[in-house]
């Protein structure tokens, strides 16, 4: 496994074009995954139950760990699968996607469709050798910030022991 | 599916047919003898369990049924077996099996053979039911049991639990009638076809089962039965041995000799009663098939 | 790359208090295509939105993000603000970095990380978002009602009321649905066709309404306010328009079979209206059972047909009609009985359904109403009814409760009890369900005053035994079997979705449930309409009601079409799908995956090397898209997209989050 | 169990003698324009022909070999109206289906001429024999099952599922309990096995798009993969891109997969890729109940649901 590389926002900041301000103080150096690392999870949550099942986590301030960054979707059918590989080909450690209960749907159908592609795509994530506890599905509903919080903090301590994701096996994309 | 032909089966004759249900055992050979089935014992065949096994440990209750199965995958053949508890014990089994692959890997460490689900059970009348056996039944017909009027009486172990046997009504059950129909005799449509006999109380309540029993022959004498048609040793044992003590508390006399559904298929295709040992009862089973010229 | 404005909310503390705002500026400055940033106390103020409106022309700035709290919360508001700079309102985007993020989070470091992402994602969607416009669409002010039951007669009055045109269409040769064989109501034993036969007949007269009876829903496409909907006029037999309804048809047709008015109680003839208050008043021949039609002799209602009405060979004949709403009425079935060979229907004759008994028990019914069971025509000296047969049952039956059963045995327990004074009557109950206004007092009545036997326990099994019937059952409150020996017993059956009802609902494109019954849009918030824009419910289609609670839902469901009405245009939303056509291969997979049934083949026409070519592509009404993206997924080569979350924007979110790994605390 | 694939040279002979009387009479008589068939290319291979007039159909071979599917062709014909005659076996009609389902030809403009089939040796496979071994097998017909196209072990269509005339005899049909062994070989490994198992199939790849080329089920305008916008697929070929590249189309024919293994059977590099559709065969039949999930259907598997499927929430995986 390759320790990840810290100050990664050093490096962005000299693709910026703006080389005499891109120099943040703080600097870390590098750090052992295990020593501090953090994982990144991507979290494709649907607008009207699982986003807003995050916004009621927030809004009664169910403290979770800041692990995960949400890409907001109408529905959870609107998740291609190639969007989850993506990710973790881009380095996530983890992608959690969550839409409205079977039945719940805001767009009455989305989410069978979305269950049967996931379903399949579980399987397939781990069949080609990634860890299925990376891939999390779930159902959470607007009122549902609770599950929203434990799903997050259940998530991220179980890829915190995972280490970091398949980029680290897979390596670099160019 | 392999297609086993010619049509032949696993017997798993259980403890009962060896002892209390002898004519049972032996009604069956003669039937399959006569439609040219073959039946083959099942080597080292052991307890199903019922019911004692399943009330004491799940896994044991699992366990002894899966190992009669997986004897019979052993010989690629399905299982017949005649007793109604034996029967619902192996078809649970194989129930089981597809929901616990923990129990098939338990199973398998135990006895050192495989269970794939590949062989099921069948129950007797199910079995004659089957195209090629009921067609056979037609062919052999030698003597319909015309103007015999049957009851036909299923017991509570053949219908369910539904999910697992999934076979016939549990509550209106017709396979037994149809095979009455097929061999001339008369059945007879009675609200008790699947009510409990009380078998399992048997030694503890005698009076509870006297009672149930009674229940039984009642509907079944007052619907117009001269006779009483089975597949179960434990529903033949205690209607046959308690019509004396259902008759008192009925406050009625009983006489309905109570016959495996094997034995009056074995006449109908010509069998002698001394070949189907219709000379075991206890009721007499042998005055009504004389009066009516069938024996 | 477009120049992208970044405003960063304090709210006040709320972000603030955990987010340093000011180093996720600095770090935000520096992102590609970001050339102003902005710290505000409270974006969302007037001085808040002032600002953002000024930096828009002080700094030509083409996309706007604002990181505060949710979209949810203040997306509108923020696109009201950039409308009012002069700037296309879907330029925005948010980053919510107060609910997702300081608000859940209490290190300060990590928080100001995970803002920062936020932010940064929020960036590389706004530089690829583009101009929408919301489209209009013109409101066909005419409603179509499906069913004439109670519900549908009471939208139907509603909405023509308000009016609107109203065409009322039912399958059954009249209206009055099962309301019209009941014979009182509980819990005030008003006579059920004494108030509903009015109503009936107002429809009927009614200018505003169109009455479409023995008729069906063949066919519906379009969408809200622009519905197009097929029916199917079935032939009567009869020209409705020369017949009196004088009836001597009816009396003079030699053939009789059972009538499913009286649900198998009683008989009809061959050419028959289903009760005498029939409306129309018009009868349709039977053409199954018509002598005529099956054996090509008698034509006696023809000869004795005074106004010269009776029509052989009548056709079917298909309308055409354009609506602009849907209110679907299409009531409920029974649960079949025979399901449970323990109670013994349709074997034991005087095993009877609770609609049976209420025909039995009708003035107008078969026995005049006279109880009379059907073996041998006795007055049973005792009756059983039986609760629960087939509602709240998982193994056998349904697992919800039908709501009204309990009253309707209740008040059969009491009729009867009224009508035979020395008979017993025994309820076999689960619990008896009395939610409703007066409804206690009834049940409370039926036993106290009435002398009705509640006996609590569900019956094992029901046999017959000589000319009684034995009802077996444990009575729960005793703890104790206990057998019961009746001459009738009655058995009340679960209400379910009608056979057809997952046709219509798909022939409709609105969605249903586990069992069939058709779906709300909200349980709570929206539970008339559904989530099929312009289709609306009432009544038992949607789940097991009793008449109060269907005429309400009707009502209410006239009052949504009276205010869709009330607009002569409707804006729709332009977040919806669409089709690069030059990409899409017309494999339309994205058509099953719609919901809302909006895209449908085209055929274009293309020069490809000096030909001309016509080819199929997909089309997405934007009328019907919801913009789910359902079919986005389905589209492999992304012919289809999603305004809003297009393909290219969700890949950016992705990308740019992790185009470089760094330790979330790293900023 | 399925059938056993065999060799019928007999029945081939005379099906090719029916294959060109058909294909010359529906060319000389206009019926169609181009009939698609296959013709004796290099060393003995079957490859695909474009008979367009009468004398060409005397080109047209039905051997041993005819592996290649050719209703991918069709695409190349899709411009005008004409009609064009195309020959099938049982997975040639597969192949067809899938273009027909996928509505990449129109149904009418096709004249299909179906020809039953009892198998079909891989030529790769029938190459690797000695001389005389291969000249014995392709004239008796005696070939043991190894040489037989890995598509024919479990087929259970050996007649055209659509065609508008059949030459010979049907061949009896056979019910097949379906098994997906590469699938199950896999399954068995460990992750990590599995993961290195992907990732040397990865860096063999050449990226040289055979395998999506010869698929039936990859018919767009224009590929995702060859789109710049969005860039679905990176144009290095490092691993994360490479996996990215064969998932992609593994799951794009998810549901649509007719199991043909042509993408395997075409690929320089020898890879194994039926390994990726496989699973995706496997899983649908196992989680959806699909029984033939190779049979194109009206609506595929991932576009229909059912409310009772099995679920991620509460433990059904």
């Amino acid at each position: 496994m390759q320790p990840r590389k810290s100050g990664g926002f050093e490096n962005m900041a000299e693709s910026a074009s703006r080389p005499e301000e891109a120099r943040p103080a703080e600097t870390r150096p590098a750090e052992e995954p295990g020593a501090g690392w953090e994982p990144v999870i991507v979290g494709f949550l649907c607008n009207w139950c699982s986003y807003a099942g995050a916004d009621s986590a927030g809004t009664a301030r169910m403290v979770h760990p800041p692990n995960v960054r949400v890409i907001r979707v109408p529905c959870s059918g609107r998740v291609n699968p190639r969007f989850i590989l993506r990710a973790f080909q881009r380095g996530a450690d983890g992608v959690l996607v969550s839409g409205c209960h079977p039945g719940d749907c805001h767009y009455s159908t989305g989410n069978y469709y979305a269950r049967r592609r996931l379903v399949l795509l579980k399987r397939y994530l781990e069949y080609l050798g990634i860890d299925p506890r990376r891939f999390r599905t779930h159902w959470v509903s607007a009122s549902e910030g609770q599950k929203f919080a434990d799903i997050v903090r259940e998530m991220t301590a179980e890829i915190k022991a995972l280490g970091p994701g398949p980029k680290a096996k897979l390596g670099e994309l160019v | 599916m392999t297609e086993k032909q010619p049509l032949r089966y696993a017997y798993y004759p259980g403890c009962s047919l060896h002892s209390t249900a002898r004519e049972y055992d032996l009604s069956m050979k003669v039937v399959a003898r006569a439609v040219g089935v073959e039946l083959v014992e099942i080597p080292d065949w052991n307890c199903c369990g019922a019911s004692s096994a399943h009330m004491t440990d799940p896994f044991l209750g699992f366990a002894l049924p899966g190992r009669v199965l997986a004897l019979a995958e052993e010989m690629g053949l399905d299982v017949v077996a005649p007793c109604a508890a034996c029967y619902g014990r192996l078809a649970a089994a194989r129930e089981e099996a597809a929901r616990h692959p923990d129990y098939v890997r338990r199973l398998e460490k135990a006895t050192g053979r495989r269970l794939s689900g590949s062989s099921r059970a069948w129950n007797v009348l199910e079995w004659l039911c089957q195209e090629r056996v009921s067609a056979a039944v037609r062919e052999a017909l030698k003597r319909p049991l015309q103007g015999l009027a049957v009851a036909p009486y299923y017991g509570c172990l053949l219908v369910r639990p539904p999910k697992v046997t999934r076979f016939d009504d549990p509550e209106r059950p017709v396979t037994m009638d149809r095979i009455l129909e097929t061999i001339g005799a008369a059945p007879v449509d009675f609200a008790f076809k699947t009510e409990c006999c009380g078998a399992s109380l048997g030694i503890s309540r005698t009076d509870l089962v006297s009672e149930l029993t009674g229940r039984i022959l009642a509907a079944a004498a007052d619907a117009g039965a001269e006779a009483v048609a089975v597949a179960c040793p434990l529903c033949q044992t205690n209607l046959d041995s308690r019509q004396e003590a259902a008759g008192l508390r009925q406050g009625r006399t009983f006489d309905l000799p109570v016959y495996y559904i094997t034995q009056l298929v074995g006449l109908a295709l010509g069998a002698s009663a001394r070949e189907l040992g219709l000379g075991r009862h206890l009721v007499d089973a042998m005055s009504l098939l004389r009066e009516k010229k069938l024996a | 790359m477009k120049r992208v404005g970044v405003f960063l909310c304090w709210c006040g503390s709320n972000i603030a208090g955990t987010v340093d705002v000011g180093r996720v500026a600095e770090k935000v400055r520096l992102l590609p295509g970001v050339v102003y940033v902005e710290e505000n106390k409270y974006t969302c103020s007037e001085p808040g939105q002032a600002s953002i409106m000024k930096a828009i022309k002080e700094h030509d700035l083409e996309r706007v993000v604002v990181a505060s709290c949710s979209p949810r919360l203040h997306e509108p508001t923020f696109r009201r603000t950039l409308e009012a700079a002069g700037m296309n309102p879907y330029h925005l985007e948010m980053a919510n970095i107060r609910e997702h993020c300081s608000w859940v989070h209490t290190d300060r470091e990590e928080a100001t990380a995970k803002a920062f992402d936020i932010v940064r994602m929020a960036v590389a969607k706004a530089l690829r978002n583009e101009a929408l416009q919301p489209g209009r669409i013109s409101i066909e002010k005419k409603a179509l009602v499906l069913g004439g039951g109670i519900a549908g007669i009471q939208a139907a009055l509603d909405i023509a009321d308000a009016g609107h045109q109203v065409i009322l269409v039912e399958r059954e040769p009249t209206i009055g649905g099962r309301m019209a064989q009941l014979d009182k109501t509980f819990p005030t034993l008003d006579c059920s066709s004494c108030i509903l036969t009015p109503k009936m007949v107002d429809c009927a007269k009614h200018p505003n309404i169109t009455l479409y009876t023995y008729s069906e829903l063949e066919k519906v496409e379009g969408y809200i306010g622009n519905f197009n909907v097929t029916i199917r006029k079935k032939a009567r037999g009869v020209d409705e328009a020369l017949c009196t309804g004088c009836g001597l048809c009816q009396t003079k047709c030699p053939v009789k079979v059972d009538s499913e008015f009286d649900v198998g109680v009683g008989k009809r003839k061959a050419i028959y209206t289903p009760f005498p208050q029939a409306v129309p008043n018009k009868p349709v021949i039977d053409k199954e059972n018509c002598r005529y039609h099956k054996t090509g002799k008698c034509r006696i209602c023809e000869r004795v047909c005074e106004a010269k009405a009776i029509r052989f060979d009548q056709e079917d004949t298909i309308i055409e009609e354009k609506v602009g709403a849907i209110v679907v009425a299409t009531g409920f079935d029974l649960f079949d009985l025979e399901t449970y060979g323990e109670y013994g229907y349709g074997l034991y004759p005087d095993v009877i359904s609770s609609l049976q008994f209420e025909r039995l028990i009708n003035a107008s019914g078969p026995t005049e109403g006279k109880i009379r069971r059907p073996s041998d025509q006795e007055v049973p000296r005792s009756v059983a009814f039986v609760l629960c047969v087939g509602s709240r049952d998982d193994q056998k039956g349904v697992s919800y409760c039908s709501r009204a059963c309990c009253m309707y045995s209740v008040k059969h327990a009491t009729q009867y009890r009224e009508k035979v004074k020395d008979g017993r009557a025994f309820v076999f109950y689960m619990d008896i369900r009395t939610p409703g206004k007066a409804y206690e007092e009834f049940y409370r009545r039926s036993s106290v005053d009435y002398g009705v036997e509640y006996i609590r326990g569900r019956p094992s099994k029901i046999y017959q035994k000589g000319k009684k019937l034995v009802v077996r059952a444990e009575d729960t409150l005793l703890g104790r079997p206990v057998e019961v020996e009746v001459d009738m017993v009655v058995l009340a059956p679960a209400m379910v979705p009608k056979h057809d009802a997952a046709k219509m609902a798909q022939t409709l494109g609105v969605s249903y449930d586990g069992y069939g019954f058709l779906n709300e849009a909200h349980p709570k918030l929206r539970p008339v309409e559904t989530n099929t824009a312009g289709i609306y419910l009432a009544g038992a289609c949607q789940g097991p009601k009793d008449i109060p609670d269907t005429v309400a839902q009707a009502g209410a469901a006239a009052a949504k079409v009276a205010a869709l009405f009330s607009q002569d245009e409707l804006t729709t939303e332009p977040m919806v799908a669409r089709v690069d056509e030059a990409l899409c291969s017309g494999c339309l997979w994205c058509k099953p995956v719609c919901p809302y049934k909006a895209i449908e083949a085209k055929t274009i026409t293309e020069r490809v090397a000096g030909r001309t070519v016509t080819r199929e592509v997909a089309s997405v009404n934007v009328g019907l898209c919801q913009g789910c993206g359902a079919c986005t997924v389905a589209c492999r080569d992304g012919a289809m997209n999603l305004a809003g979350f297009t393909n290219d924007q969700v890949l950016a979110e992705v990308d740019d989050l992790l185009a470089d790994l760094r330790p979330a605390c790293g900023v | 169990m399925p059938r056993k694939p065999m060799l019928d040279i007999e029945r081939m002979r005379s099906a090719e003698e029916a294959l060109r009387r058909e294909a010359r009479r529906l060319l000389a008589d206009g019926v169609v324009s181009v009939f698609l068939g296959h013709e004796e290319g290099w060393d003995g291979l079957a490859v695909p022909s474009f008979a367009t007039s009468p004398e060409d159909a005397e080109k047209l071979v039905w051997n041993p070999l005819v592996a290649p599917h050719l209703a991918k062709y069709l695409l190349d014909r899709l411009a005008g109206d004409e009609k064009v005659g195309i020959v099938v076996n049982g997975c040639g009609s597969l192949a067809l289906e899938r273009i027909l389902k996928d509505r990449r030809f129109p149904r009418e403009r096709l004249y299909i001429v179906g020809i039953p089939c009892t198998g079909i040796l891989d030529p790769a496979r029938v190459a690797d024999l000695p001389p005389e071994r291969r000249r014995e097998v392709l004239e008796t017909g005696r070939a043991e099952a190894g040489l037989f196209l890995d598509r024919c072990s479990w087929c259970d269509v050996p007649n055209a599922v659509v065609s508008d005339i059949l030459v010979g005899e049907p061949v009896a049909e056979e019910p097949t309990v379906h098994e997906y062994p590469r699938a199950a070989r896999l399954e068995a490994m460990s992750l990590e096995e599995r993961f290195e198992h992907f990732k040397d199939l990865y860096e063999r790849c050449i990226r040289c798009f055979a395998c999506r080329n010869v698929c039936p089920a990859c018919s767009c305008r224009e590929c995702c993969l060859d789109q710049w916008e969005p860039l679905w697929l990176g144009r290095a070929t490092s691993v994360p891109e490479q996996q990215m590249f064969h998932f992609i189309r593994a799951f794009d024919v998810a549901g649509r997969c007719i199991r043909c293994g042509e993408c395997e059977r075409v690929c320089p590099m020898g890879l194994p890729l039926m390994d990726f559709n496989d699973k995706l065969l496997k899983d649908i039949a196992e989680l959806f109940g699909v029984e033939r999930p190779h049979v194109p259907t009206d609506v595929e598997p991932l576009g229909r649901f059912d409310p009772q499927d099995p679920d991620f929430e509460e433990g059904a995986e």
